[in-house]
C-alpha cells in the first residue's frame, strides 16, 4: 500500500456528504508552491504542553505530534488506516500481528529507524510512570518484540481486527529508543523542532530528510490562543494565518471578510451521562424522559448554529460507514418526557446536572435542557464547575454530568472504551453482557457485512439502554487567511486531523518570511 | 449597617440613593420584562433591536433585555452582599484593633498586609477552586478580598475618633466598651464608611466582572453583568447590544456611584 | 502725601460649596500712612484676615473681590496681572502668618525659606542674602543666629518660628508688612519678647504695617490706629487711644468690657476655710519605662501637690507643654500616674477610671478643652445629656427630659436646643453644653481644661460668669486650667503655677502681682500685656534694669532635681541654684514657693 | 538619628517578612486543599486509578503535606524552587522567561503611566475645580469603572481587526526591531497603563490637593513664589509620601493583576502562568508565582514606606 499524500478532495467528501456548499471551496486551487512560513493558533495551550507523544492530551499536542513524529499507521480523512512507518500491519488471527517497517527512515538526529525503536515506543506506554494517555490500550499488547531490524511482532491478549487503527492513534508515535528527554523532539516527522516553550510557542522547520512527500511549508509556528475573541482577532488582524476551533457565531463575519472556513465532520460529541447505578439513573423512565427532553434541533440551531449533526444517543456519527441509519431518530417530545419523568417519580425533585467549560458546549446544552425541563415542570439545577479538575473530580462521578468524547479511529474502539461493561470509562455504568458479546464478535470477525450488522445492533442497544444522551456530533471549524491553500475537511479531527502541515501551502500573495 | 444608614446626613445622600436605586432595580427589574430570561427560541443569535426584543438577542438567541435585568440583579445583589460582608467584618476588626489590646492590632495588621499582597484574582481562583462557584462562595471570596482594605480604612477612622474628647469623656464616665463602640465611635464612622462601602462596591463589581471573564461567575442560566459580556463577547464583531449594553451598564453603575461619592467627599 | 495703604469701599463675597454668594467683607475703607501701624480688630469671622490678605492681592478660593479699590505702595492691587502681583508680593509687601508652626514648610530648611522671597525677586545673590538673614536673626534676638538657618521648622519652638517668620518678611526690606495675629499662638512670656522685638524693628526701619488681632492689649502696645470689624463691616475707626479709651460704637464698648480685667470674686471666697474636697499629693505622671528611681523616663507632671476645698476654685496656670492637661487627665483617671496620691472627700482615688467607684466618677467631672471634639457630632445634644443623666442617676423618660431641660436652663440655654446636633451650635453654646454635660452628673468638683482658649473674648467672659454663678448657686468646686492669667485672676481664689511639670507656686490668687513670688510667677504676671500705652517699653526697660548679671551655669547637663526654671531665671544665684535643689518655702501671704528665693526678692516677707 | 532611621527601616522589613511567611503558608495550605492534583492535568480523561497512583508516587504527591512543605521550603531557602509537576522543568526555568516578559510589560507600562499620572494628578490638583480638572476626573473615573477586559478587547478589535494598525497579539517571540517592539507592545502597554493610571492620578491629585491647602503653600504664594517653584520646591517634597505609596500599590498590581490583559493579548506572562498552574494544580509553580507577587508587593510597599520615612521632614520623625 502507498500513502496517498494528496487525495482528491471529492473522494474524501463522498462518505460525509454534508459539508456546507461553498464553505470549503479553495480560491484558486493552483499548483502548490513550496516555501513560506505559516503561523497557526490552536485553541488550547498551557504549561502542561508536552513533546512526549504518550502524554499528548490536547489539540496543540497532537499538532506537534504530527509535525515531528510519525506513527506506524496514519489515519486518512475518513479514518481509514494507511501505512506510515509500517509498510503493512498484518495478522491471520487478529491476535498476533506482524509489522514490517519502512526502510531508510531517519530520525531528526540522523539515526535510522529500527524495530528496537518501535518496540521501545510501544512498550513504554505500559509503564504507569510514563503517564501514557493510552495506558489501557497499550496493556492489551501482551508482547512486543523485534523479530528482525525491520520487523516487529505484537501479540494481543484478545483478537482485535481494529489493531491497525489503534496504531494510528497519535500517542503511539515512534520515538528513538531510549528517549527520556522531551525538551525537544527527535522523531521522523516532516518537520524538525526548532523551538518549544510549553504554553508559549513551538517553531518547526522543514525536515529535508523526510521519508515521505516533502511538505510545502518552510516552517510552521504554533501558538495557542485560548481566548476565543483573541484568536479570531489574531486571524483577522493578520497575526496568524490559520486558527483551529473557529466559533460558529463568527463564521458569517469571517466569510464576509474573505477568510476561509473548513468544516470537518468529526465524531466528537458532548454527551450528558446519567449514572445508571445512582439515584436518578436507576429509573429507566427518568433516563428515557431526559432523552426525550433534549431538543436536539434547538441545540443544533442555537448552540452550534447548525454546525453539528443530530445525534441519536449512540456514539457512531452519521458519516461513518457503520452508522445505523435505520435506527429511528429520537424526537424532542416534552409531553412524553413529562409522562416518563412523572412515572419515574422524580418530577418534584430538583435534578442537579454538572457541566463545565472543559466539556465543549456542555454549559449551553445544560441551559437548553434546563429550560426545556422547566417548561414541563421538572426542575433542574445547572452546576457549572471550573474546567480545571473537571475530568478527575466530576466526570463520571456526578449522577448527571457532561462528558466530551473524541472520535476513535474505529467503532470497536469507541464501543470498547465507552460502553463495554468492564471499561473504566463506561460513563453511565451501563452493564450489558449481550453488548459485550457483540463487541467481542465484532473485533474478531473478518466479514465486513457481519461486522456492520453487529455494529448496528450495538448502536440500537446503546441508544435505548445506556445512560448516555448524545444530542449532537460537533463539526470542527478551522478558519484560515485567504493565502492559505490545501486545507481540507477530515473526519480525523480539526486541522485535517491535526496533520495540516503536510499538505498546506501558501500562495504568492500571503507568504510571510519566517 | 442599618444603624449607620439611619444616621445619614446630607453628605452621602446621593451615593446612598444611587445604591438604593440599583438595589431596587435589581429587585424589581426582572419583573419588568415580559420575556423569560432563560427562554431559548428559534430566533437568530446576536440579532439587533426589534419590537419583539428591544435589545435584540444574545448568543443563544435569548432576549437581551430580560437577561440584562437578570444580570443587574445578580451583579448588584452579589456585590452588595460581599461589600456588606467586607465592610462589616473590616469595621469590626478595625474597631477591635483600636479598642482592644496592642497584640490584636499587630496580628490583624500583619494579616491584612499579607492578604493585600496576594493578588486578588489569584486568591479568588484558589478559593473558588476549593469551594466551587456557589453564590455563597462568590460572596465570601469577594468579601474576604476586600476585608483588609475596609479594615485599614475603619481602623484609621476609629483611631482618629477614639482620640476625640467625647470618647475620653465617655471613658471617664466609666461607660462600657460596647457602649463606647456602638454609641460613640460607630455612628461617627458612618459617613466615611459609607464612602468606603461605595468604593468597595465598585471594586467588587469590577472584580466580579473580571472573575466572570475568567469563567467564574454565577451559575447558568442565571447571569451577572460580567458573565453576560463574556458570553456575548463574540457579538462585538456584529455590534450586538448583548455585549455592548452590559458594558455600558457596568460603566454607568460604577461611574455613577463614583461621581456621587466624589462630589460628596469634595464637600468636606 | 498719599497714604501708603488706601482701601476704598472694599467688597468681598464668597460662597460655600455650591451655595449662594454671601458678602464676607462689606464696604470697608481705611488708609494707613507711611510708617504707621494699623490694627485690624475683630473676633473670629469678622473678616479681618480676609481684608488683610486682600492687601496682598490674595483672595482665598471660593471668594472674590466684588468691588472697591486697594492701593498699596502705589500699586493698584485689584488691577494687577498675576505676574505683577507675584513681583509685588514678598518684595513690596510681606506677610507674617498667624501660626508660624504651620506656615513654614516642614520639608525645607529655615534658611532656604527665609531667603526665598528675596531670591525669587532676584534682589541679591544667595550668599549675600544669607548674610543678611543672619544679621536679621541677630536683630530678632534668635539663638545661634549663625546656624539656626540650617535647622528645620520641626526642630524649633513657636516663638522662634514666629520671629523667623518676621525675619523672612523683612528680608526684602518691604514697605508694608501684614501681621496676622502673629503672637496669638505664643505663650505670654514669649509674646512680650516677640512684640518688643517687632516694635523695635518697625520703628527702626520705618515700616508701614497692618496688625490683625483680637487682643486689645496687644493693640494698645503696638498700633497707632485701629479699625474695629464685625461681620465684615467696619464698626469704628480711629486712633488707638480713642478706640481703647473712648469707644463710641456699642460693639467696641462690649469688646473692651470683655477684655477689661475684672474681678468676679464674691464674698464666698472670704468665707472660713472649708475641708479639702480634692487633695493632690506629690503626683508624678510620665511616659516610658520606669527608671531606677521608680519614676518614668519622661516626667510630665513632677511631684505636684495642692488641694481644693469644698466650694473652692483653684486655677492652674502655665505655658503650653507645662503639663497642665496631663495633670487634668491624671486627676480624671484617664492617665495612670507613677507616684503620688489623690484623695476625694478623704477617700483615696484609684489611678484608672475603671477602678474608681461610680460615686467617685460622678463627683469628679472633666470639661475638656475643645468644645468641638467633646460632643459626639452624630448625637443631638439632648441625647448626650440624657445619657449622662441616665448613667448617673438612672432617670428615664419624662424625668430625664425634665432634668435635661433643667440643665440647659442652668447653663442659660433654651430647652429648644436639645434636638440640635453639635454642628448646629456656636462655639460658646457648645462650651455651655459641655458644662451642662458635666453638671448632669451632679458633681462636687469640675475640672475645666482651657475651656475659654478657643472662644472669642466676649463669649469667654460669659462662660467665666457662668462658672462663677455655678460655684455660688450649687456650691461647686472647680479646677480651672488655663494659660490666661486675667481669666484666672477674675474667678479663682487659689492658684497653682505650673512650670515644666512642677508646681512652682501654690497660693491665693488675690496676691498675684504683689508680695513675694516665684520668679516664674513674676515673669508670667509681668508679661500679660496691659491696656496701657507704653506698657511694653516700660516693662522691657524695667526688665533690663532689674536683670542681675547672669552667672555662668554649671555646664553639666541639668540635674532633674534642680530648679526647673533655672535656665530662664533672671534671679538665679550661681553656686546655689545650680547645685542645690530648691526647697518649698512658705511665704507670708499663704503661698508656698518652690525656690531658694534669692535675696533680691526674698527680704522681709519670709515667715 | 541614623540609627533611629535604621531601626524604623529594620522594623518595616521585619513586618514585610512576617507577611511573607503568612502568605507562603496560606498559599501552600490552599493549594493543598484544592480538589484534584497535578495528575489530573497530566492524565486528563485518560486517568485510571493505577496510573494516578503511579504518577502521584512519581511526583512525590503521596507524601504527607508537611513533608512536601518542608521539602519545598528547604529548597526555597537554598534558592531552589523545585520542578514543575507538569513538564519536569525546573520552576525557575518555567518562570524565568515569563517573568522576564512580565517585567518587560510592567516596566514599559510603568514607564508610561507613572510620569503621565503624576503629571495629570499634579496638574489637576493645581487647577482644581476647573474644566481641566473635571475632564481628567471624569476620564479617570471612566477608566477605573470599566472592566479592563472590555478596554483591552475593544482596543484590539478597533486597532488590530478594524484598522489593521497594530497586531492583535503581543507576540514577544517575533520581535526583532524597535518598530516591531513598539507595535507589539503598544496595545497591551497602553491598556495596562490606562488601568493603573486612573488610580494613580486620583491618589496623586488627592495628595497634592491636601498639600496645596497647607498654610505654608499659601505663605509661599504670599512670598511671591511662582507657580513652578511652588509646586516643585514647596508642594512635591511634602506630598511625595502618599504619592509614592499610591504608585507602589498600583505598580505591584502590574505583575499579578494583569491576567486579563495577558489573556486578551495572548501574552506569555507570569500572571497567566499562575492561572494555568492553579488550574493544573502545579503546586511548585503556584508557590513560586505567589512568592514572586508577594515579594514584589512587599518590596514596593516597603520601598514606598522607606521613602516616606526618609521624606518626613527633620524634627518630625517619630
Amino acid at each position: 500500500m502507498q500513502v496517498a499524500s494528496v487525495l482528491d478532495r471529492r473522494s474524501v467528501l463522498k462518505g460525509a456528504g454534508l459539508l456546507v456548499a461553498g464553505m470549503t471551496t479553495q480560491p484558486g486551487m493552483s499548483a502548490p508552491i513550496f516555501g513560506g512560513h505559516l503561523k497557526v493558533a490552536g485553541a488550547v495551550g498551557s504549561t502542561s504542553e508536552t513533546l512526549d507523544p504518550a502524554r499528548q492530551s490536547m489539540a496543540t499536542d497532537y499538532i506537534r505530534g504530527h509535525l515531528f513524529y510519525d506513527g506506524l499507521i496514519s489515519l486518512d480523512d475518513r479514518l481509514n488506516p494507511r501505512p506510515a512507518l509500517a509498510e503493512a500491519v498484518e495478522s491471520d488471527d487478529f491476535l498476533t500481528w506482524h509489522i514490517p517497517l519502512r526502510r531508510n527512515v531517519r530520525f531528526h538526529d540522523g539515526t535510522v529507524l529500527t524495530a528496537d525503536d518501535v518496540v521501545f515506543s510501544l512498550l513504554r506506554h505500559q509503564k504507569p510512570e510514563v503517564g501514557s494517555q493510552q495506558y489501557a490500550l497499550a496493556r492489551t499488547m501482551q508482547s512486543v518484540r523485534a523479530i528482525s531490524p525491520l520487523l516487529v511482532e505484537v501479540v494481543l491478549d484478545a483478537p482485535n481486527s481494529d489493531f491497525p487503527a489503534i496504531l494510528g492513534i497519535s500517542n503511539f508515535a515512534i520515538l528513538k529508543a531510549g528517549t527520556t528527554d522531551f525538551r525537544t523532539a527527535n522523531g521522523t516527522g516532516p518537520f524538525r523542532c526548532e523551538a518549544f516553550t510549553p504554553g508559549i510557542r513551538t517553531v518547526a522547520l522543514r525536515n529535508p530528510e523526510f521519508w515521505g512527500q516533502k511538505p510545502y511549508l518552510n516552517s510552521v509556528e504554533l501558538i495557542a490562543i485560548p481566548d476565543e475573541m483573541a484568536r479570531h482577532n489574531a486571524l483577522m488582524s493578520g497575526d496568524v494565518d490559520l486558527i483551529a476551533t473557529a466559533n460558529p457565531r463568527l463564521v458569517p463575519m469571517l466569510k464576509k471578510n474573505g477568510f476561509g472556513v473548513v468544516e470537518s465532520p468529526v465524531g466528537t460529541y458532548t454527551d450528558l451521562s446519567i449514572r445508571l447505578d445512582q439515584r436518578y439513573g436507576r429509573s429507566a423512565d427518568f433516563v428515557e424522559g431526559i432523552k426525550f427532553l433534549l431538543n436536539r434541533e434547538q441545540i443544533r440551531q442555537s448552540v452550534f448554529l447548525g454546525f453539528s449533526r443530530i445525534g441519536n444517543d449512540q456514539p457512531i456519527p452519521p458519516e461513518s460507514p457503520y452508522f445505523n441509519h435505520q435506527l429511528p431518530q429520537r424526537p424532542y417530545d416534552p409531553d412524553r418526557a413529562r409522562f416518563l419523568l412523572k412515572r419515574s417519580g422524580l418530577l418534584d425533585e430538583t435534578i442537579p446536572m454538572v457541566c463545565s467549560p472543559a466539556a465543549l458546549a456542555s454549559v449551553d446544552i445544560a441551559v437548553v435542557l434546563q429550560y426545556a425541563a422547566s417548561r414541563i415542570g421538572q426542575k433542574m439545577a445547572v452546576q457549572r464547575v471550573p474546567a480545571d479538575g473537571y475530568w478527575t473530580q466530576y466526570w463520571m462521578k456526578a449522577p448527571l454530568g457532561f462528558g466530551n468524547i473524541n472520535p476513535r479511529p474505529a467503532p470497536s474502539l469507541t464501543f470498547e472504551v465507552g460502553f463495554a461493561s468492564a471499561s473504566p470509562w463506561n460513563e453511565s455504568r451501563w452493564r450489558n453482557p449481550h453488548f459485550d458479546g457483540l463487541l467481542r464478535d465484532a473485533k474478531s470477525t473478518r466479514d465486513d457485512t457481519r461486522k456492520r450488522q453487529l455494529y448496528w445492533d450495538m448502536q440500537a442497544l446503546v441508544s435505548s439502554g445506556a445512560g448516555v444522551c448524545i444530542p449532537n456530533f460537533t463539526n470542527s471549524l478551522d478558519a484560515y487567511a485567504p493565502h492559505v491553500c490545501g486545507l481540507r475537511p477530515s473526519q480525523a479531527g480539526q486541522l485535517m486531523g491535526y496533520d495540516f502541515a503536510r499538505s498546506v501551502w501558501l500562495n504568492e500573495t500571503g507568504g510571510r518570511t519566517g | 449597617m442599618i444603624v449607620m444608614f439611619g444616621k445619614l446626613r446630607s453628605k452621602h445622600d446621593r451615593a446612598v440613593l444611587l445604591i438604593a436605586f440599583w438595589i431596587l432595580l435589581a429587585l424589581l427589574g426582572p419583573l419588568c420584562s415580559s420575556h423569560d430570561p432563560g427562554a431559548i427560541g428559534m430566533q437568530p443569535v446576536f440579532s439587533g433591536p426589534s419590537m419583539a426584543h428591544l435589545l435584540g438577542t444574545d448568543y443563544l438567541g435569548r432576549d437581551t433585555l430580560a437577561r440584562l435585568l437578570n444580570g443587574i440583579r445578580h451583579t448588584v445583589l452579589l456585590c452588595f452582599a460581599s461589600t456588606l460582608f467586607s465592610c462589616s467584618v473590616g469595621t469590626f476588626l478595625g474597631i477591635a484593633a483600636v479598642t482592644s489590646r496592642v497584640w490584636v492590632e499587630a496580628v490583624t495588621g500583619r494579616l491584612a498586609d499579607g492578604f493585600l499582597s496576594i493578588p486578588s484574582l489569584l486568591f479568588a481562583l484558589l478559593v473558588i477552586a476549593v469551594f466551587g462557584t456557589s453564590t455563597g462562595a462568590l460572596i465570601m471570596t469577594m468579601g474576604i478580598i476586600y476585608t483588609p482594605g475596609a479594615y485599614r480604612t475603619s481602623r484609621a477612622l476609629a483611631q482618629r475618633i477614639a482620640r476625640l474628647d467625647f470618647v475620653t469623656v465617655a471613658r471617664a464616665r466609666g461607660e462600657s466598651t460596647p457602649y463606647i463602640i456602638l454609641q460613640e465611635i460607630l455612628p461617627n464612622m458612618a459617613g466615611p464608611m459609607i464612602a468606603d462601602v461605595g468604593l468597595r462596591f465598585i471594586y467588587s463589581v469590577l472584580l466580579l466582572s473580571n472573575l466572570s471573564f475568567l469563567g467564574i461567575g454565577v451559575q447558568p442560566p442565571e447571569v451577572d453583568l460580567g458573565s453576560m459580556v463574556r458570553e456575548n463577547m463574540l457579538g462585538m464583531a456584529y455590534g450586538s447590544p448583548a455585549m455592548i449594553v452590559p458594558v455600558i451598564v457596568i460603566a454607568v453603575l460604577t461611574v455613577g456611584i463614583n461621581l456621587a461619592l466624589d462630589s460628596s467627599s469634595g464637600k468636606r | 502725601m498719599a497714604a501708603t495703604i488706601q482701601v476704598e469701599n472694599l467688597e468681598i463675597v464668597g460662597r460655600r460649596g455650591k451655595g449662594e454668594e454671601l458678602p464676607i467683607v462689606r464696604n470697608v475703607s481705611f488708609s494707613v500712612q507711611r510708617g504707621e501701624m494699623l490694627a485690624l480688630i475683630g473676633e473670629s469671622g469678622s473678616g479681618k484676615t480676609t481684608v488683610a490678605l486682600s492687601l496682598l492681592g490674595h483672595i482665598r478660593s471660593g471668594c472674590r473681590i466684588a468691588g472697591g479699590t486697594i492701593r498699596v505702595a502705589g500699586y493698584d492691587v485689584t488691577a494687577l496681572t498675576p505676574h505683577e502681583r507675584r513681583s509685588m508680593r514678598g518684595r513690596v509687601i510681606s506677610y507674617v502668618a498667624q501660626n508660624a508652626g504651620s506656615a513654614f514648610n516642614p520639608a525645607l530648611s529655615i534658611m532656604r525659606q527665609v531667603v526665598e522671597p528675596a531670591l525669587v525677586h532676584r534682589i541679591l545673590p544667595r550668599r549675600e542674602l544669607e548674610a543678611r538673614a543672619v544679621s536679621l536673626f541677630r536683630v530678632l534676638a534668635l539663638p545661634e543666629p549663625e546656624t539656626i538657618g540650617e535647622r528645620y521648622p520641626g526642630e524649633l519652638s513657636g516663638g522662634q518660628l514666629q520671629r523667623l517668620m518676621a525675619a523672612m518678611a523683612l528680608m526684602t526690606d518691604p514697605e508694608v508688612v501684614i501681621f496676622d495675629e502673629p503672637t496669638t499662638a505664643l505663650d505670654v512670656t514669649t509674646q512680650i519678647e516677640v512684640l518688643a522685638v517687632f516694635k523695635e524693628v518697625f520703628a527702626e526701619r520705618g515700616i508701614t504695617g497692618v496688625y490683625v488681632t483680637h487682643d486689645l492689649s496687644v493693640v494698645s502696645q503696638i498700633a497707632d490706629h485701629a479699625v474695629v470689624l464685625k461681620d465684615g463691616a467696619i464698626r469704628e475707626t480711629g486712633t488707638v487711644s480713642k478706640i481703647l479709651f473712648q469707644p463710641e460704637d456699642p460693639y467696641s464698648q462690649a469688646l473692651l468690657a470683655a477684655a477689661e480685667p475684672r474681678s468676679r470674686q464674691t464674698d464666698l471666697a472670704k468665707r472660713p476655710a472649708q475641708p479639702a474636697l480634692l487633695d493632690v499629693r506629690k503626683l508624678v505622671v510620665g511616659y516610658g519605662q520606669a527608671t531606677s528611681a521608680g519614676l518614668p523616663e519622661k516626667v510630665i507632671v513632677n511631684h505636684v501637690s495642692f488641694s481644693v476645698p469644698k466650694g473652692g476654685m483653684l486655677g492652674v496656670i502655665g505655658e503650653s507643654g507645662c503639663g497642665k492637661s496631663t495633670l487634668a487627665r491624671a486627676i480624671s483617671g484617664l492617665q495612670p500616674w507613677a507616684a503620688g496620691e489623690l484623695f476625694l472627700n478623704g477617700a483615696s482615688l484609684a489611678g484608672s477610671v475603671r477602678e474608681r467607684t461610680p460615686e467617685q466618677r460622678r463627683h469628679l467631672q472633666l470639661v475638656a478643652q475643645n468644645a468641638d471634639s467633646v460632643l459626639n457630632p452624630s448625637k443631638p445634644i439632648g441625647k448626650t445629656l440624657e445619657r449622662v443623666v441616665r448613667f448617673y442617676s438612672g432617670l428615664k423618660g419624662e424625668a430625664a427630659t425634665r432634668r435635661v431641660n433643667e440643665l440647659l436652663d442652668m447653663v442659660r440655654l433654651s430647652p429648644a436646643l436639645a434636638s440640635r446636633l453639635p454642628s448646629e451650635l456656636s462655639g460658646g453654646q457648645k462650651q455651655r453644653i459641655n458644662f451642662a454635660r458635666a453638671l448632669a452628673a451632679d458633681p462636687q468638683i469640675v475640672l475645666c481644661d482651657e475651656i475659654t482658649a478657643a472662644l472669642d473674648t466676649v463669649v469667654a467672659a460669659a462662660i467665666l460668669d457662668l462658672m462663677k454663678e455655678l460655684q455660688r448657686d450649687l456650691g461647686l468646686s472647680f479646677i480651672f486650667i488655663t494659660h490666661d492669667l486675667h481669666a484666672l485672676q477674675s474667678i479663682c481664689d487659689r492658684v497653682a503655677v505650673l512650670y515644666a511639670g512642677q508646681a512652682v507656686e501654690v497660693g491665693p490668687a488675690s496676691t498675684l502681682g504683689k508680695g513675694v513670688h516665684h520668679p516664674y510667677t513674676r515673669l508670667l504676671h509681668d508679661s500679660v500685656p496691659l491696656m496701657e500705652p507704653g506698657w511694653l517699653e516700660a516693662t522691657q526697660r524695667r526688665r533690663l534694669a532689674e536683670a542681675t548679671p547672669v552667672t555662668t551655669l554649671n555646664p553639666l547637663s541639668p540635674d532633674p532635681e534642680l530648679c526647673c526654671f533655672l535656665a530662664r531665671c533672671s534671679d538665679r544665684v550661681g553656686g546655689l541654684c545650680d547645685r542645690v535643689p530648691p526647697p518649698v518655702l512658705s511665704v507670708s501671704q499663704g503661698s508656698s514657693v518652690l525656690c531658694h528665693l534669692p535675696a533680691s526678692i526674698r527680704p522681709e516677707f519670709l515667715s | 538619628m541614623n540609627s533611629q532611621l535604621s531601626v524604623l527601616i529594620g522594623r518595616r522589613f521585619l513586618a514585610a517578612c512576617t507577611s511573607l511567611a503568612f502568605v507562603i503558608v496560606t498559599v501552600f495550605a490552599i493549594t493543598n486543599i484544592l480538589p484534584g492534583d497535578a495528575t489530573d492535568a497530566l492524565l486528563g480523561q485518560g486517568a485510571t486509578p493505577e496510573a494516578i497512583t503511579a504518577m502521584r508516587h512519581n511526583l512525590g504527591l503521596d507524601q504527607p503535606v508537611f513533608v512536601r512543605f518542608w521539602v519545598w521550603l528547604w529548597g526555597v531557602l537554598h534558592g531552589e524552587f523545585g520542578h514543575s509537576l507538569l513538564n519536569g522543568l525546573s520552576v525557575a526555568d518555567v518562570i524565568g522567561p515569563r517573568l522576564h516578559n512580565s517585567l518587560l510589560l510592567a516596566g514599559a507600562s510603568a514607564a508610561i503611566s507613572v510620569p503621565v499620572s503624576l503629571f495629570l494628578g499634579i496638574t489637576s490638583a493645581i487647577w482644581k475645580d476647573t474644566v481641566y480638572d473635571r475632564v481628567i476626573s471624569i476620564m479617570t473615573l471612566g477608566m477605573v469603572s470599566v472592566p479592563e477586559f472590555v478596554i483591552a478587547t475593544t482596543a484590539v478589535y478597533v486597532f488590530a481587526v478594524r484598522l489593521h494598525l497594530l497586531p492583535a497579539l503581543a507576540d514577544v517571540g517575533s520581535v526583532h526591531s524597535l518598530r516591531q517592539f513598539l507595535a507589539a507592545f503598544f496595545m497591551p502597554v497602553a491598556s495596562l497603563a490606562l488601568v493603573t493610571l486612573a488610580q494613580m492620578v486620583r491618589m496623586t491629585r488627592a495628595a497634592m490637593v491636601d498639600t496645596l491647602s497647607a498654610p505654608y503653600i499659601e505663605m509661599a504664594l504670599l512670598k511671591g513664589v511662582g507657580p513652578a517653584r511652588l509646586i516643585l520646591v514647596h508642594a512635591i517634597p511634602n506630598a511625595i509620601g502618599p504619592i509614592i505609596n499610591a504608585v507602589a500599590l498600583s505598580l505591584s498590581s502590574l505583575l499579578g493583576g494583569v491576567v486579563v490583559i495577558e489573556v486578551v493579548f495572548t501574552y506569555p506572562g507570569i500572571a497567566g502562568l499562575m492561572v494555568d498552574a492553579v488550574s493544573s494544580r502545579d503546586v511548585p509553580t503556584v508557590q513560586a508565582c505567589a512568592l514572586v507577587f508577594c515579594v514584589t508587593y512587599l518590596l514596593l510597599t516597603t520601598f514606598a514606606d522607606i521613602v516616606t520615612i526618609l521624606s518626613l521632614p527633620r524634627g518630625r520623625k517619630a
